[in-house]
């Protein structure tokens, strides 16, 4: 199993590093590159609602923070774009670890909520702070190179998926993770710490997000606290998780690509239409989740799964699937 | 390795298109980006409808004359969606795929300052026909101008008309909502207000869409002779109903962008009568043209017909960027597709433009904190006098006296 | 005797005015198998609690190889050495019964490689081998109270503190369960067992303690235990 | 500036009313059905046009059309339960978060049919109730109530009790609480899941249709209108405790405090800020909502 997925991994890889040399499409490869930036926050956002059972509907603070970093850094300070850009990753993860402490004591609705408060307080304070340029935000020097950006895009995504992948699938980080989701107190007897777990899974999920949020600073060379620190980021990044399936990493992959490909083709397309590609969009997403409750990954996998039971020939009851890769049932 | 093969085939001939030699044609094209939806639809699609409304016009007369010729426009349409990421990746499309010779611009200067940029590097002229602020155009853009000249040049105007009523305004609260043009609108009333000797008691920046009654009933207390708001539409709405409803009337009310707007008067009747507000046009403005509309009564029924509202100077600002294009082609005698040094030469000559338009003077600045911004108008006061929007300042436009002190809310 | 792998010091545990535990004191040797025997409501979950560090003391103190662990979280215990099964069964019902044992096994082995070979080891020694990837939660009551078992094993804990691990099994089951404690015993580990079936504490405990209403009536050698006065009390009705 | 002590506490509850009529439906659905809802703003708007329409179609005061706009609506979230229940049925993917997705879908597509149907101004709901307001002195304090926004907490007070009743003495109520309670053993005991989920959310359509309408006099709508509500509906709630009916209305009045005590008292910058950063406290030192009662 494991070799078929390496090869599949280097092929997909490989045709979207040439990508750019057989194309110079400036418009086809910044469509890319914000395809990857929502992989990115589809999956950062997966590993600690999917994995780890926190619903972070203030997702969308560390992108703004890590945007207004390496803003701030570069405007301010004078800063280079290659120091400028870790930075971001590092705040968001160091307001990752403040926040998270307090906060994670929190379970489920109230958790998002708490999060979201959160978010919507730092975009105030992005609003009347003087750094940040308050409701005029900021702008940086515009360097509009589609292929170094995309080629970035893809680094920044594809360390993040591979970081991910080894913590999540190979590593211990990610059956504890699971366990911490799948019942905290029996886990501390088992020696594990759920708060440091829980904080390690929030920093995890907040670094990749920050990082990406100096990348859209510098790609877009503006940013203001309504389109950084608003509710966008968080609400497309939950639905694209979502959709395309928790707990697992494909899921959120398959989930930003369709649902971001599907709104840039209607809303390029339809452009004639005025809002039509909004009613479209949103009647396809109310659609797919009445038709695949499990999303998109939890059921392909069942049906793959089914069918592979059936050319076993095992009488598969669908409790004792094996359901180490599909998307979990997240407690409260 | 079967499926690498068939996904390179489809990449290719997805980015194909780009690569197909760019044939002569007998119209321009046009790029229109913004915003449809998002936080800033309403400005957004008032500003798409000047745009329609000067390509229709235009196209229905044959298109532009030039040479023996004439060229018709085809718009290319872009929801910028009030988010600058989405303004630029409109404005690389329409740049590199749809390859429109030139741009009309968005209406929000968050939007505008992601767009300009990337029509910068395509070398893709825009005229926005309504972004007020004044950031865009201190950042000095070579390709990008502006009909509507921004709020810290027309700010000013109708705190001066208010100025010299007798008994003149001594004491005003002057708010603004923390967005960059509202924020930029209130500055530029403080800044009008103090150098007049106007008291200024109060001066916030209140979170947008806020209800702010309780801050008007404090506001009560202090009775100021005026009250100035700068914010959009809805938010202008929410103030006056705020003061209606504790039966609170200052002196004078002043407001600024959405007075002019068709919605304000609707939805407030006659609690809107005698609101100040800016504006740098009006159906009754004494303006003379020979392109397209003879004057401003004409193009307020023309676009009253198209629209079924009356219009506002927003949507004639629009409508005017199309004719400073138009103009400017005329005057360089280029036919599409533009090359970059018609581009070229079409930015020198709406540098140099000086035209009558039925929306007034157009004069683009050449340099100074107005660059490329229209400073050929003449910012005016505007009030609502029954039911209909009035110029009431300066002196020399004005076409009506300004009604001043406002008839308290109980006795209309 | 060496000093006591455990020492409990008049520990007292109240929830507001109901003493859950009162002011309880007992030692327990390595090596030893004690019984924690008493009615319903006793207070034996409690004092596990307690000890598993889920419930600090309110009064008294609780050694374990000479270091105070009062108050110490669970998972520092289970660093220490001290593994514990838990009377309402908790498997991770999403995860496979040997990824189940693979997460206890971190606690010694960090890396999965290593931890998953210290998992098989425990599977074989519970007899879980066969079930390895089957889901947690697809187990008999049975499979389930081995894997509490393995889990804890997997601690290599010195002190291993097993809640009601035989109720509720059919006399085979709870044989081959009684058989792995005493090849446990037999491999060093010291066992706390809290049992209501008398036959089984009766049969493996080296010494016994009794608590009734959070209070220990009597502790001692299993036989002496059976004939105290109090315990047939407590045990046969006309509570004190 | 003690004088305005007064105005500033009327003025909280007056703008905490509003809040009542937008969160307590949400939080009876979410108690009964455990749907975080992302279209409620959307509902509102829906409900706010409604009226608009009908008010200018019937010239009636808006109060008068409450009742229709009530019925249209829970007509709507009665027929559309059942489509949410399939949606909240997923075994694998967690409902909760299924129905959020769902109702995010719906939201959106509201919003474009808004903006096509509607248009893209805003509107008012004229009234008769708002054009005028009690003035009320007593020594040199003095305080001045908008009849429109009295009529409004009033409506909202009245919206709570009636709920109130409807759940402590009907068997109506009685089943509702036993499915809020424990979905399954209600099931046992009889209870009509889907039929009682069925009426909640009708109910909870209706209701936050109807404060649309009230929002439409005292504020404006448009078809942007949504988010913002559905931002505020969901801090009342969870701040209130979810599913704790009776917390709603104390939930609200706080975040309406803390808006009047920082547009009078303090740097009004900073009001939003405020709001947000008390809520986030709160969460964090009572976790289940203000009154720890939440589900």
């Amino acid at each position: 199993m494991r070799h078929r997925n390496i090869l599949w991994f280097a092929s997909v890889l490989s045709i979207l590093l040439i990508l750019p040399l057989i194309t110079d499409d400036a418009f086809f490869l910044r469509i890319i590159t914000e395809a990857f930036m929502w992989i990115g926050l589809a999956m950062a956002w997966d590993v600690l609602a999917g994995y780890t059972g926190y619903l972070n509907f203030g997702h969308g603070v560390f992108f703004g923070i890590g945007a207004y970093t390496t803003a701030i850094l570069m405007m301010r300070s004078e800063w280079s774009f290659p120091f400028a850009l870790p930075a971001a990753g590092v705040v968001a993860g160091i307001v990752a670890l403040f926040a998270g402490l307090p906060t994670l004591r929190l379970k489920g609705a109230y958790f998002a909520i708490a999060t979201w408060a959160l978010s919507r307080a730092v975009q105030q304070v992005a609003l009347v702070l003087e750094i940040t340029g308050g409701p005029d935000g900021m702008r940086l020097p515009p360097f509009l190179n589609p292929k170094f950006f995309y080629m970035l895009m893809l680094g920044i995504v594809t360390a993040t998926f591979l970081l991910f992948w080894f913590l999540m699938e190979r590593a211990s980080f990610g059956l504890k993770v699971r366990a911490i989701r799948e019942d905290e107190s029996g886990a501390m007897a088992l020696g594990l710490n759920p708060t440091k777990i829980k904080i390690q899974a929030f920093i995890l999920s907040a670094v990749p997000t920050g990082i990406l949020g100096g990348m859209y600073a510098y790609w877009i060379t503006f940013i203001d606290p309504a389109s950084v620190l608003g509710d966008l980021v968080t609400d497309q990044a939950v639905v694209m998780a979502v959709f395309g399936g928790l707990g697992t990493l494909f899921g959120p992959i398959i989930g930003a690509i369709l649902i971001f490909l599907f709104k840039t083709y209607f809303w390029a397309y339809l452009a004639d239409y005025q809002v039509l590609y909004l009613i479209i969009l949103g009647l396809l997403i109310a659609l797919s989740v009445v038709f695949m409750p499990n999303g998109l990954w939890g059921t392909l996998t069942g049906y793959i799964g089914a069918r592979q039971a059936l050319r076993k020939g095992l009488a598969v009851n669908p409790q004792a699937e094996n359901e180490t890769e599909k998307g979990d049932k997240t407690h409260e | 390795m079967k499926h690498c093969l068939i996904a390179v085939l489809i990449f290719t001939l997805f980015t194909a298109n780009p690569l197909l030699a760019e044939e002569a044609r007998d119209f321009f094209k046009v790029g229109v980006i913004t915003s449809l939806s998002g936080d800033l639809a309403t400005g957004g699609n008032v500003t798409k409808r000047g745009y329609d409304l000067w390509a229709n016009t235009l196209n229905a007369q044959g298109g532009i004359q030039i040479k023996d010729k004439k060229y018709t426009v085809k718009l290319f349409y872009a929801d910028a969606q009030s988010e600058p990421s989405q303004g630029a990746s409109a404005a690389e499309r329409l740049a590199t795929q749809e390859k429109v010779d030139f741009v009309l611009g968005p209406y929000s200067s968050g939007v505008t300052l992601a767009v300009a940029p990337v029509l910068e590097k395509y070398k893709i002229p825009m005229i926005t026909g309504s972004a007020e602020s004044p950031l865009i155009w201190k950042q000095k853009f070579f390709y990008t101008f502006g009909t509507v000249p921004p709020v810290n040049y027309t700010g000013a105007t109708p705190i001066q008309t208010l100025a010299k009523m007798n008994p003149a305004p001594k004491t005003a609260v002057i708010l603004g909502s923390n967005d960059a043009f509202s924020k930029a609108t209130a500055e530029a009333f403080k800044d009008a207000a103090e150098k007049l000797g106007i008291k200024v008691l109060k001066f916030n920046i209140v979170p947008s869409g806020q209800d702010l009654t309780p801050f008007m009933s404090a506001v009560k207390v202090l009775q100021p002779d005026l009250v100035a708001f700068g914010g959009h539409d809805e938010e202008l709405i929410n103030l006056v109903k705020s003061l209606r409803q504790i039966n609170y009337t200052p002196k004078a009310l002043l407001m600024h962008y959405g007075v002019t707007e068709p919605a304000f008067i609707e939805s407030l009747g006659k609690d809107a009568e005698q609101v100040f507000g800016a504006s740098v046009w009006t159906t009754s403005v004494h303006a003379k043209s020979d392109m397209l509309w003879p004057d401003a009564a004409a193009y307020g029924k023309a676009a009253e017909e198209a629209f079924k509202v009356p219009a506002d100077y927003t949507q004639a600002g629009s409508s005017t960027a199309g004719l400073a294009f138009q103009a400017a082609l005329q005057k360089i005698e280029a036919v599409p597709p533009l090359s970059e040094a018609n581009r070229e030469a079409l930015i020198k000559a709406l540098e140099e433009l000086e035209i009558q338009t039925f929306y007034g003077k157009l004069k683009f600045a050449k340099e100074g904190e107005y660059y490329h911004a229209n400073v050929g108008i003449t910012p005016l006061t505007i009030q609502i006098q029954n039911g209909k929007v009035v110029i009431v300042g300066p002196e020399k436009d004005a076409e009506a006296a300004a009604q001043y002190p406002l008839k308290p809310w109980g006795q209309r | 005797m060496s000093d006591p792998i455990l020492r409990i010091d008049s520990v007292t545990k109240a929830f507001g005015g109901l003493h859950a535990v009162d002011d309880v004191s007992f030692e327990i040797y390595p090596g030893e198998i004690i019984g924690l025997i008493g009615p319903n409501g006793a207070g034996k979950t409690t004092m596990f609690n307690i000890v598993s560090g889920y419930y600090a003391p309110t009064h008294g103190r609780i050694f374990f190889k000479g270091e105070n662990i009062s108050g110490k979280p669970p998972y520092k215990l289970a660093e220490r050495g001290i593994g514990r099964t838990f009377q309402v069964v908790k498997p991770f019902p999403g995860l496979t019964v040997l990824e189940n044992v693979i997460i206890a096994s971190f606690c010694r082995y960090p890396q999965r490689e290593k931890a998953t070979a210290h998992a098989w080891k425990i599977l074989e020694l519970s007899g879980l081998a066969d079930r390895a990837n089957v889901s947690a939660s697809s187990l008999t009551l049975a499979g389930r109270k081995r894997l509490e078992i393995g889990k804890a094993l997997a601690l290599e804990p010195e002190l291993l503190l097993l809640d009601e691990v035989v109720a509720g099994l059919n006399p085979t089951e709870a044989d081959q369960t009684i058989e792995l404690i005493l090849k446990l015993r037999d491999q060093g580990i010291t066992i706390l067992i809290v049992e209501h079936i008398m036959r089984v504490i009766m049969s493996i405990s080296d010494r016994v303690v009794v608590l009734n209403f959070g209070r220990k009536i009597a502790a001692g050698k299993p036989e002496q235990v059976a004939k105290d006065p109090q315990v047939v009390q407590a045990y046969l009705g006309g509570e004190a | 500036m003690l004088l305005l002590l007064p105005q500033a506490i009327v003025d909280g509850f007056l703008i905490g009313g509003i809040y009542v009529t937008i969160a307590i439906g949400f939080s009876l659905a979410y108690g009964v059905m455990h749907i975080i809802d992302f279209a409620v703003g959307e509902w509102i708007m829906l409900g706010a046009f409604l009226g608009f329409y009908l008010n200018i179609w019937t010239q009636w005061d808006p109060f008068f059309l409450l009742p229709f706009v009530f019925i249209v609506f829970a007509v709507i979230g009665f027929v559309f339960q059942p489509v949410i229940h399939r949606v909240l049925s997923g075994k694998k993917g967690n409902p909760l978060l299924m129905g959020l997705v769902f109702t995010f879908g719906l939201g959106l597509m509201f919003r474009g049919l808004g903006l096509t149907v509607f248009g893209f101004y805003s509107h008012s709901i004229p009234s008769a109730l708002s054009a005028n307001s009690f003035f009320l002195e007593s020594g040199n304090f003095f305080v001045t109530i908008p009849v429109i926004r009295f009529a409004g907490l009033v409506y909202a007070l009245s919206i709570t009790i009636m709920l109130h009743y409807l759940l402590k003495k009907s068997d109506f109520g009685l089943a509702v609480r036993a499915l809020s309670q424990n979905r399954d053993a209600a099931g046992l005991m009889g209870v009509n899941a889907k039929r009682t989920s069925s009426y909640v959310y009708g109910i909870y359509v209706g209701i936050s249709a109807m404060s649309g309408v009230l929002i439409g006099c005292i504020f404006s709508i448009s078809a942007q209108m949504g988010g913002d509500y559905t931002v505020f509906s969901f801090f009342v709630v969870v701040l209130a405790g979810m599913g704790y009916l009776s917390g709603v209305p104390w939930a609200a009045f706080l975040l309406g405090f803390v808006q009047s005590f920082f547009l009078i008292y303090f740097n009004p910058s900073y009001t939003l800020l405020a709001v947000f950063a008390i809520l986030y406290v709160v969460l964090l030192v009572s976790p289940k909502g203000m009154f720890a009662k939440g589900v």
